[in-house]
């Protein structure tokens, strides 16, 4: 039985085998089922992230005692990263009791998931991915892309340049170069960088590369004619290290080229070796293990033999932070969510609610330990991914260092965009948009019942 | 009936038939024969359309070809047997017999599949057909056996079933004794005969020189790709060219 | 020479480049298929094992010597394992039904590689520096000409190897004709076995030349979908034939992204090359250098 | 091609025997499993083990009868799921089944393109020109924002599964619409293979040479094949977008999943329809087991990484061991396991 395995974790995590199995039935347990990814192409992001997760879910346990005394559990399917493994976990999982979200961090898997999850009332947390017009949580009551949508995303790095030139102005009469990976995923961004493009007035060339991107000669030669101030890399798995090598292999200068957050961990560097050094991508969670919830987790987690990474020179990597960040926001949504109905297994619904009202602001991130490891996140009824800040990180060869301020993209000009095509997909499927206010104004009274 | 004129044909440089002529009359049965790698099979691929030809013409009933189009051959009423078994290992002797006669088929795809009356009378005759000439060739109790499974000398009659079926105007048979007893030869020359009977046309590759005699109205012998002579058997019997060049493969076969 | 110029020429040079790149996976395919007729479809799973472990190795500080060495050995028993495990008990089937067990063959490793040695992405550095050379405005990479050094050296190698060592001439003769071959007394399993070992060398020496492009990591064994085209083109039988159709490939795959992409969309190499070689073929049937097979009955 | 893969795998049971077999699970299927099967059953393996098997019984019909290999199927099952998305899209009076058809028929038109290189090419040649299908196919949808009606992210969700009314929107009424389907183009598969074009698939899969000396009409024949399986495919593609994942990525129909239901025929076994059927049940359940049985024996030191590597281990095993061992695949063992039974009697 799977389920041997996860008490066998959560044994592990209460630090007495005995006491938890016998403890564990009676006591208040929030669960999350976790469609992870250690095998296959994209593993390496998978182990990171799921490590990082469930690292941090640990850590409340063994710290904590849980969230304000609700054990947290969780329970894994490999999926490697496929959509009808990532279902068949997701029906094999949802009917745990007391599921408080699914992270799955895979566009496809998310897609097949929202109308399911929609139904089950359970939130789907997509941190930095995910479907864009999401935010748009009148539309979509159930998805939260925290933190930072691929919109977003976009217009967070033309603002970096913008900073790098010296003013949104200085980048009139630019070129920026767009390598975009050909997938419906690299081609998300197009219109957006042709957007600003026209709103700054600066040129952008959006050069594609095929799937799977081991070969890029010719989209670099196209890049040296053009003489670019900047290429983004928009990139995916093995594309990332063969676009910085082919960069150094036609001459083009590694600190001009500005990776997106699919392209911006160790495992997108390292195989390029010497290529990648000064190469710069954007991020939401900074990297390192200098920061207070991290030395916690080296100490508390790994210190007793339970942290989930193999290696432990990975603690404080890109997708592990990532991971690190994901957990916080996920529990301290149930911890919001506690607030209001009680200290209890909550249903999904409720943790919904908890993720509608996740609001750290910096004061409250220091105080979790994560001061400049994430800014801060004020997620609502209506804007589903919170304001993330994001910041840009730089590879000196070895490690990333962060070289640029927190900067807030334009949402202002993004939701117009965004609120028309949750439009259109509220009309194909008939649903009316929540209204936000009278809702708010509803749970503001208190909760019957509880 | 069919007509060889001046066929030369070469694989990369290899002269494997040098201006061969052959003339096949009505009703005949026509043996070929020689020595081994004296072009006897690459005669019949070419009159069968497998090999493009260097120079030279074929002539099947009215229709003169300097390439026999392969895939018109069973229209022309021209059936084969091969060498080396070409049977379908996949389908029973009695698909394989039946599928002989695809080449009159009528009903269309739509019919076949919905069991359309059309195509339930046409295959109700195919099959009573290819029951018929089964029964003809002794292979009754293996009718629903995978041909693939069976002996030798029964494959062998599977494949003359498959080309019988259609009731061929000219029926090409390349070895269709090769491993055979001396009774299943006896047998095999009965269906031939019948078969002719019946009017088709033969052409023969045979080793046997006792079978091709007794068989045969007329005997072309190849050597080196060459015809070194034509005739009755008696006629052939008394050519010193073909007596020398059957010496030599004596002489060969032993030595081997 | 005008900026026009001087780009086509960089694409050109570019491509025929990345060209020799596909022909050093293709005479891994070529090598087996001539002389048992398989296309072995797990050469890129060889490749990708043979840079994993020798990554592995290294960074587990063995020297390079020694570590390439190691992987040499690793090499030879997985070549040696194959053609016994799995091609001997198959010998006589129709090649379709190998292509198809290599296809398993190509999962097993690919399993086993990542079960040895993790799924963590490495880099590989051969210590050869890539900033490009600028030949009158035109860059080259060093790494590029490095490598198709390299895949000189072994096209020279193993011409060498053929036409002047008795195994050499042995794997002639039974590319030629392998039942002719039998007769002459020659022993087929072990010249079979042989050449799997020569293709798991291929694998190693095209392995480490691909992994420090690529980085070593899962999508190392895709680099067969590059080697295909060039198969089709070149003919599956022929070294001389994989290094041309290589070079062709290379070149009309760049030439055709960067003056054919900005028409009918970008990222069309994913199949440029697969529809021009078949598109060759289409014309002549016998491909660049191979024969025209008599059909035997 | 010249290769023939494996003898059609003859039947040994009577025609009524079989009959009442498939009657047994006609009736188990219909009547018995919507009242027991819970909604973990008809969406983690019913539904998918239906589309799967649709899928590798066109495949089957191309590779395991005609003997024409194709490595890019999963191309095909895109070609419907999109050709139907699009279909229900602007075309949203087509009753669905009509639909379906439609989308079946692009694909089929598609794929007798596809086969045009079989009529020079053979074997590998042959392969490798339907990898190039593949790959082209993906370029494609990719390339035209419209087939994916300029959805942002590529991905596109399934309109209800309503026929004259009737919903099939629940897990259960998916299930039995993915049966009736898979049911129906069974029995029309069965009617083709065992009709006079069947036994000229099997002729052009065992002797072209010989196919064409009797008459068989060998170009029209592979390409028919190469249209026939491309529909079944087709629908199989609709199946899957439709009644199992509910949206679709054109990355869900990569290299991967051709060579997943290539494997089904090989290991079901190629020639044969129920092949289909127990190739992808094992495909299927296989990795279901594997995990559950990994998780239960070794617990907590086996991690769901090297559980997965396990498996495609055992998975190239069980292909280069039926194709040593049982070329003929499960469809052969199950076979010889009912005729012991019939000797124990």
């Amino acid at each position: 039985m799977p389920t041997l395995k996860i008490r066998l974790r959560s044994a592990l995590v209460a630090g007495t085998a005995l006491l938890a199995l016998t403890g564990a039935a009676n006591a208040d347990e929030q669960h999350f089922p976790l469609q992870s990814y250690r095998v296959g192409p994209y593993a390496a992001g998978g182990t990171g992230f799921f490590g990082g997760f469930i690292d941090y879910l640990n850590l409340i346990n063994t710290r904590d005692g849980g969230v304000n005394g609700v054990k947290l559990t969780w329970s894994e399917g490999e999926t490697q990263y496929e959509v009808e493994r990532g279902v068949e976990v997701y029906e094999r999982l949802k009917s745990r009791p007391g599921i408080a979200a699914w992270n799955p961090l895979s566009v496809g898997i998310a897609y097949a998931m929202i109308d399911r999850i929609t139904k089950d009332k359970v939130p789907l947390i997509t941190i930095n991915h995910g479907r864009t017009d999401s935010t748009d949580g009148r539309v979509f009551p159930y998805v939260f892309p925290l933190l930072l949508n691929p919109y977003s995303e976009t217009s967070g790095i033309v603002e970096y340049l913008a900073s790098r030139e010296g003013g949104l102005e200085k980048l009139k009469g630019k070129t920026i170069a767009v390598l975009f990976h050909g997938s419906p995923y690299g081609k998300e961004t197009i219109p957006i960088y042709e957007l600003l493009a026209k709103k700054y007035g600066f040129k952008v060339e959006q050069i594609e590369v095929p799937h799977p991107g081991n070969e890029q000669q010719s989209q670099w030669l196209t890049i040296r004619r053009l003489k670019p101030d900047y290429v983004v890399l928009r990139g995916w798995g093995v594309m990332n290290p063969v676009a910085l090598k082919t960069a150094q292999k036609t001459g083009f200068p590694a600190n001009r080229i500005v990776g997106n957050v699919w392209s911006n961990s160790e495992e997108d560097v390292i195989p390029a070796g010497e290529a990648a050094k000064g190469y710069v991508a954007i991020t939401t969670q900074a990297s390192g293990a200098e920061y207070p919830v991290l030395q916690e987790v080296t100490k508390t987690v790994y210190g007793a033999g339970t942290g989930n990474l193999a290696d432990r020179k990975r603690i404080g990597s890109v997708y592990h932070n990532l991971g690190i960040v994901n957990g916080i926001l996920n529990v301290e949504a149930v911890r919001a969510a506690q607030e209001k109905f009680g200290k209890r297994t909550l249903t999904g619904d409720e943790v919904r609610w908890g993720f509608e009202h996740l609001r750290l602001d910096e004061a409250r991130v220091a105080a979790l330990g994560a001061k400049g490891l994430f800014h801060s996140i004020n997620v609502t009824c209506a804007n589903h991914e919170g304001e993330g800040r994001v910041t840009f990180q730089q590879w000196d060869g070895a490690k990333w260092s962060v070289v640029s301020d927190w900067i807030a993209p334009d949402w202002a000009t993004l939701r117009p965009i965004i609120e028309a095509s949750s439009a259109t997909y509220a009309k194909e499927h008939g649903l009316t948009p929540r209204d936000c206010a009278k809702e708010e104004a509803a749970s503001q009274a208190p909760a019957v019942g509880q | 009936m069919l007509a060889v004129e001046a066929l030369s044909l070469s694989f990369g440089g290899t002269v494997a038939l040098d201006r061969v002529d052959l003339s096949v009359g009505v009703g005949e049965i026509h043996a070929v024969i020689g020595p081994n790698g004296a072009g006897k099979s690459s005669l019949i691929n070419a009159i069968s359309g497998l090999y493009t030809l260097d120079s030279g013409a074929i002539r099947i009933g009215d229709d003169r070809f300097t390439r026999v189009p392969t895939k018109r051959l069973a229209r022309l009423g021209v059936a084969r047997t091969f060498q080396n078994l070409a049977l379908f290992k996949g389908l029973t002797v009695l698909d394989t017999v039946t599928a002989g006669l695809v080449d009159s088929q009528s009903a269309g795809l739509a019919a076949q599949i919905l069991g359309l009356p059309t195509a339930r009378r046409e295959a109700r005759a195919q099959r009573e057909r290819a029951e018929a000439v089964i029964g003809f060739l002794d292979l009754s109790d293996v009718r629903d056996r995978l041909a693939g499974t069976l002996p030798y000398g029964v494959q062998k009659r599977v494949e003359l079933a498959r080309a019988l079926v259609a009731s061929p105007r000219l029926l090409l048979l390349d070895e269709p004794m090769a491993g055979m007893t001396a009774t299943e030869k006896q047998r095999m020359s009965g269906t031939i005969r019948a078969a002719r009977a019946s009017g088709a046309t033969i052409v023969l590759i045979e080793h046997d020189i006792g079978v091709v005699m007794s068989l045969s109205d007329r005997i072309t012998v190849l050597d080196h790709g060459r015809r070194i002579a034509s005739g009755t058997p008696a006629e052939i019997q008394a050519d010193p060219a073909v007596i020398a060049a059957y010496l030599g493969l004596a002489f060969d076969e032993e030595a081997a | 020479m005008s900026p026009d110029l001087a780009f086509l020429v960089e694409v050109l040079v570019g491509g025929l480049l990345s060209g020799v790149m596909y022909a050093l996976v293709a005479i891994g395919f070529v090598l087996i298929y001539k002389t048992s007729g398989v296309l072995n479809f797990a050469q890129g799973a060889m490749l990708l094992f043979a840079a994993l472990t020798f990554v592995s190795l290294t960074e587990r500080g063995v020297p390079f010597a020694g570590a390439f060495v190691a992987t040499l050995g690793v090499m030879v028993l997985l070549g040696l394992t194959i053609e016994r495990a799995v091609l001997r008990p198959l010998v006589n089937q129709p090649p379709i039904t190998l292509f198809m067990a290599t296809l398993g063959v190509a999962y097993v490793i690919e399993g086993a590689a990542q079960l040895a040695w993790g799924t963590q992405v490495h880099g590989l550095d051969l210590g050869i520096d890539d900033t490009p050379i600028d030949i009158a405005g035109v860059f080259v990479s060093r790494f590029d000409l490095f490598a198709a050094a390299v895949a000189g050296l072994m096209v020279a190698v193993l011409s060498l190897f053929f036409r002047y060592t008795r195994t050499g001439l042995a794997f002639r003769a039974v590319a030629d004709d392998p039942l002719a071959a039998l007769n002459t007394g020659l022993r087929l399993p072990r010249i079979w076995a042989a050449v799997w070992i020569a293709s798991g060398i291929v694998a190693l020496v095209a392995g480490l030349l691909w992994g420090a492009r690529l980085g070593v990591q899962f999508s190392l064994s895709l680099v067969v979908l590059k080697a295909l085209p060039v198969l089709v083109l070149g003919g599956f039988d022929s070294i001389l034939g994989a290094i041309v159709a290589g070079l062709i490939v290379g070149a009309v795959e760049k030439l055709s992204e960067v003056y054919l992409g900005p028409f009918i969309g970008g990222g069309i190499e994913g199949w440029i090359a697969y529809v021009a070689a078949l598109g060759f073929l289409l014309v002549r049937p016998s491909g660049l250098f191979g024969v025209r097979s008599v059909e035997r009955v | 091609m010249a290769a023939t893969s494996a003898p059609l795998a003859k039947t040994v049971l009577r025609p009524s025997a079989n009959a009442v077999g498939i009657a047994l699970l006609l009736v188990l299927a219909y009547g018995i499993v919507p009242l027991v099967g819970t909604s973990y059953l008809y969406e983690a393996i019913l539904t998918p083990f239906l589309a799967l098997s649709l899928a590798a019984l066109g495949l089957n019909l191309l590779t395991g009868y005609a003997g024409q290999l194709s490595l890019g199927s999963s191309a095909f099952m895109a070609l419907g799921a999109y050709a139907a998305f699009n279909l229900s899209l602007r075309l949203p009076f087509l009753p669905l089944p009509v639909t379906i058809v439609l989308a079946g028929l692009v694909a089929a038109t598609a794929g007798l393109a596809a086969g045009l290189p079989a009529l020079r090419l053979r074997g590998f040649y042959l392969a490798v020109s339907t990898l190039a299908v593949q790959f082209f196919v993906g370029w494609v949808l990719n390339r035209f924002a419209w087939i994916s009606n300029d959805s942002p992210s590529g991905v596109i969700s399934a309109p209800p599964l309503v026929i004259a009314g009737l919903s099939f929107e629940d897990a259960r009424g998916r299930y039995l619409f993915s049966l009736t389907v898979v049911a129906l183009l069974t029995f029309l598969a069965w009617r083709l293979v065992t009709s006079p074009t069947g036994r000229s698939f099997v002729a052009v899969r065992d002797n072209e040479t010989a196919a064409r000396v009797i008459g068989v009409k060998v170009a029209r024949t592979k390409l028919l094949a190469f249209a026939l399986s491309s529909f079944v495919v087709g629908v199989a593609g609709v199946l899957w977008a439709f009644a199992y994942l509910r949206t679709v990525e054109p990355a869900g129909f990569n290299l991967d999943r051709s060579f997943q239901i290539l494997f089904i025929v090989i290991i079901g076994g190629l020639g044969t329809l129920r092949g289909a059927f127990l190739g992808a049940g094992l495909i299927v359940v296989l990795p279901l087991l594997l995990s559950r049985f990994g998780a239960a024996v070794l617990g907590d030191g086996f991690d769901s990484g090297t559980l997965e590597m396990c498996q495609r281990i055992a998975l190239g095993t069980l292909i280069v061991a039926f194709l040593i061992r049982e070329p003929a695949g499960l469809a052969a063992l199950l076979d010889r396991a009912v005729r012991c039974l019939r000797r124990a009697d």
